[in-house]
């Protein structure tokens, strides 16, 4: 078991190209916000979003900064703090293309892509009108019943990169995810897993049943990069809260283009200019 | 003491449509579905498992965030609420936005999980508090979940109840209808009638909606407030204000 | 949440029925083998099994004391001590009926159950003599792919109990299964589930992240009882290993079938007779 | 010190089979497999990652039981190993029973999970070490898993090599036929020939097997025993004896 070195998270970002199908994790599940806004800083262009299964800040934030020009999500908002003005903006002027789907077809997708199957079949959802424009998903009649029994084949969605945030690395390279083990399915599921954490711990999880329970093994992941808060503003499981303060006034400061290009430069940084 | 804010009697009002279960789960962003199952769960005789996705304490899914939709496919979640910002006539829902999509007016922020649990949840109740024409209409422009589905379609469960700020009304699924079920105090008939968007049956007489008594009231701003704080504390902060 | 109560191993295998569709976990995730000798020794008839996804002990014993009428299995093996006896009699004579199966196949049904769906599709597998004789399961073309793509498509396995030992659990009836996630997909898939473990751990595993990552729900679980040392002479993940020694005089004896008489009575102790 | 105990032949042979790659998987019960894996990983100046299901220190999946067959689907396992009780000409393999299925005459433990791992792996080495009519024969009796698949059947490895206590063997899958690739020290292309039920290419001189070197003897002696006593205590202690 060898030892492995964190890279810096500016380099973390280099690995995400530019076009990539990015997995976006929910804000429960470890937001990524310091590599977002460093990717957002190396002026990263034409991504492809897929929320898992939905996204708050992180999602707006890319989209309003212009590095996306698709998002597959079962949501974009900013909870309670109302719509998450970036994605809204650019659904309507439709400079983003918005993959409508819903929550456990993207779970499905995920999981059809773990097991390299083709598809996974989803009881529900027929009749819905995502159907109607979700040319890729499949209504079959299923072929183990006697007689008709029409089900939904969810697509494989294989991420070219799966980038989240972690309470900690060890020193092989194993990340603790503790229960939030859709950043084991998004992995599994991803051609590429680059991981912020908060610190390293020293030694192995597998050295401790108890935290070999939370662990993602280090064959999984390409890189990891340390960022302290590196959830923030978002909340990080276990760790710390949201900054409710910062979110509310995003809300409302994003509301304008203006408002959200202040922003912008004043918590991001300088963006690269488009390529 | 009976001066009851109108979230206690919506509170109080979803709890009662809730039938004997096991299992009630809430998804993100209700503070009011959250109190009522809290509620059922408070007086009811039998262990009842109550999840709130917003919560720690309530939330105790270790599989990661398809745990929810699993569990409920496997019949394990009896009720589950879900709201719109359309709802029609059939009990459709949209979240998705208005205009013919793709070509929208206006951008919601998605469909969430609902055209799954619409499905496998057996109940599922209904809540949007602002009850008008914008909200009820006739047909939704987007059908994020739709209410009904036709025969040798599977589906375990469905809506049973719409709970708005000014009524309560059940659906009938195989008449894909729904009925006025009571009213809310202070507001009448017609007023239900004017503002909503769909053709509904109707009783000769409508029954207003019960008030809280002061038994549940006394539970809500007690035991329940205490735990919505939590999760909740704005909602918390402004509906059960702390007395100083 | 609400305080449980653990009630008596003899109890706890009062609610495994005869006939039932009993899943049997491998030994490496907690094989049950004090409910298992209980199980006996009520005089259970009719199991069917199904090992997760293949069984040591466990499963020999059940067939060899006569409750088992079917199993399904990718392998029936006392491992390093050479075959199960009694399965292998059993299969031989035909007393028993072996349902051939391959691991990710077991696997692949259960998540089917999992997720309330007829069928998980899997790739591989075609042209295996078990896809013959398995009329349940379908080859089918790719409904995703253009043109002719076979693939086989597993039908959801869903027993009637799961039974397992573990650990612990805590005070609200969460039981901690560590990284041994299988326990999990069975709890999930199954109708009942019936726990022994070690002991009682004081306190909630949700009270602790580093806990509560390993943790399976109160709500998936009906019964729990205290069996100390319950998985031996197989080990516990996390807490013993195995008793070679008795499993090396198990392979030994039980070769013939007085002297797997002579075991079950010495160990286990008097069945009832069968009804 | 170049007295070579069979085992260690078996282990250097079967890692001499494994090209450059980064993840090896050894499934239970395969000590000599399990050496040939660590002496690869050992050898390698590339980071080689082994998973030993057998082992708790070489076994890092905390995705459950399905973990190996989910990784091996995302073809993150490169290398594997089968064995089998027959193996036939077209790299068949029979861990089922013999006779004709269901009525079988012998019943062997089940096929594991043989058929999954046959097409996801792109490198799987088969091993038996007894080399006999009996274990290679013309045609299994039960196919657990094929050596082969038609055209249009999704597959993206399967059988390279087979190795016994006699000889190597390469499979060429487009033709299914093995070919001799080299006869083990002591032994002659007649003894194969003999040993073997089904049919393969032999070359006109079929080479002999390397013998490990002094430093490849040195690590299975030293590094790879003291690994190996971790999780197959038995087997290092009968080969691997640590000098009194």
């Amino acid at each position: 078991m060898s030892v492995f070195a964190p890279i810096s998270l500016d380099d973390l970002v280099t690995q995400v190209p530019d076009g990539a199908l990015l997995a976006v994790p929910a804000d429960y599940s470890g937001a990524p916000m310091a590599a977002t806004r460093a990717l957002i800083r190396r002026g990263a262009r034409n991504l492809r979003l897929v929320t898992v299964p939905q996204s708050t800040l992180q999602a707006d934030l890319l989209i309003g900064a212009g590095c996306v020009t698709e998002v597959e999500t079962a949501a974009v908002t900013l909870g309670e703090f109302g719509i998450a003005p970036c994605f809204t903006r650019a659904a309507l002027a439709k400079t983003v293309r918005v993959i409508d789907a819903t929550c456990p077809a993207i779970h499905a997708g995920l999981q059809a892509a773990e097991k390299d199957v083709p598809f996974l079949p989803l009881r529900g959802i027929l009749g819905s009108d995502l159907v109607k424009h979700r040319p890729d998903w499949k209504t079959v009649d299923n072929p183990m019943a006697a007689s008709g029994d029409p089900i939904l084949l969810i697509p494989a969605i294989r991420p070219d990169v799966a980038l989240f945030h972690a309470p900690m690395a060890d020193r092989e390279g194993n990340v603790w995810i503790g229960r939030r083990r859709e950043l084991a399915t998004i992995a599994h599921a991803s051609r590429t897993t680059l991981v912020t954490v908060e610190r390293i711990h020293d030694g192995s999880f597998f050295d401790d049943e108890r935290l070999a329970a939370g662990a993602l093994p280090a064959f999984y992941i390409q890189a990891i990069a340390i960022a302290e808060r590196g959830a923030a503003p978002v909340g990080l499981f276990g760790e710390y809260e949201p900054d409710l303060d910062h979110l509310r006034a995003y809300a409302r400061e994003a509301r304008t283009e203006a408002g959200f290009r202040a922003y912008l430069a004043r918590e991001v940084g300088t963006a690269k200019a488009a390529a | 003491m009976t001066e009851c804010r109108p979230e206690e009697l919506l509170a109080a009002t979803l709890a009662a449509q809730i039938p004997d279960v096991r299992h009630i789960a809430v998804g993100a962003a209700s503070p009011i579905p959250a109190a009522a199952a809290l509620l059922h769960q408070a007086r009811s005789k039998e262990r009842v498992h109550v999840t709130i996705l917003h919560s720690r304490r309530y939330n105790s899914f270790t599989d990661g965030g398809r745990e929810l939709f699993d569990a409920a496919a496997q019949g394990r979640i009896d009720v589950f609420f879900l709201g719109g910002v359309q709802i029609d006539g059939e009990a459709n829902i949209n979240l998705v936005g208005l205009g013919e999509y793709p070509n929208l007016t206006q951008r919601f922020p998605g469909s969430f999980g609902s055209p799954y649990m619409a499905f496998v949840v057996p109940n599922v109740i209904l809540f949007r508090e602002e009850h008008s024409p914008r909200t009820l209409v006739r047909k939704v422009d987007f059908v994020s979940a739709p209410g009904w589905s036709p025969e040798g379609v599977w589906r375990r469960g469905g809506p049973r109840a719409l709970v708005t700020g000014l009524a309560v009304m059940t659906f009938d699924a195989p008449r894909r209808r729904f009925r006025l079920t009571s009213v809310h105090p202070g507001r009448t008939t017609e007023e239900v009638r004017n503002a909503t968007g769909f053709d509904f049956d109707m009783p000769d007489r409508a029954p207003t909606t019960a008030v809280p008594d002061a038994v549940t009231l006394g539970l809500l701003r007690s035991e329940i407030a205490a735990k919505l704080r939590e999760f909740y504390p704005d909602f918390a902060a402004r509906v059960f204000p702390v007395p100083a």
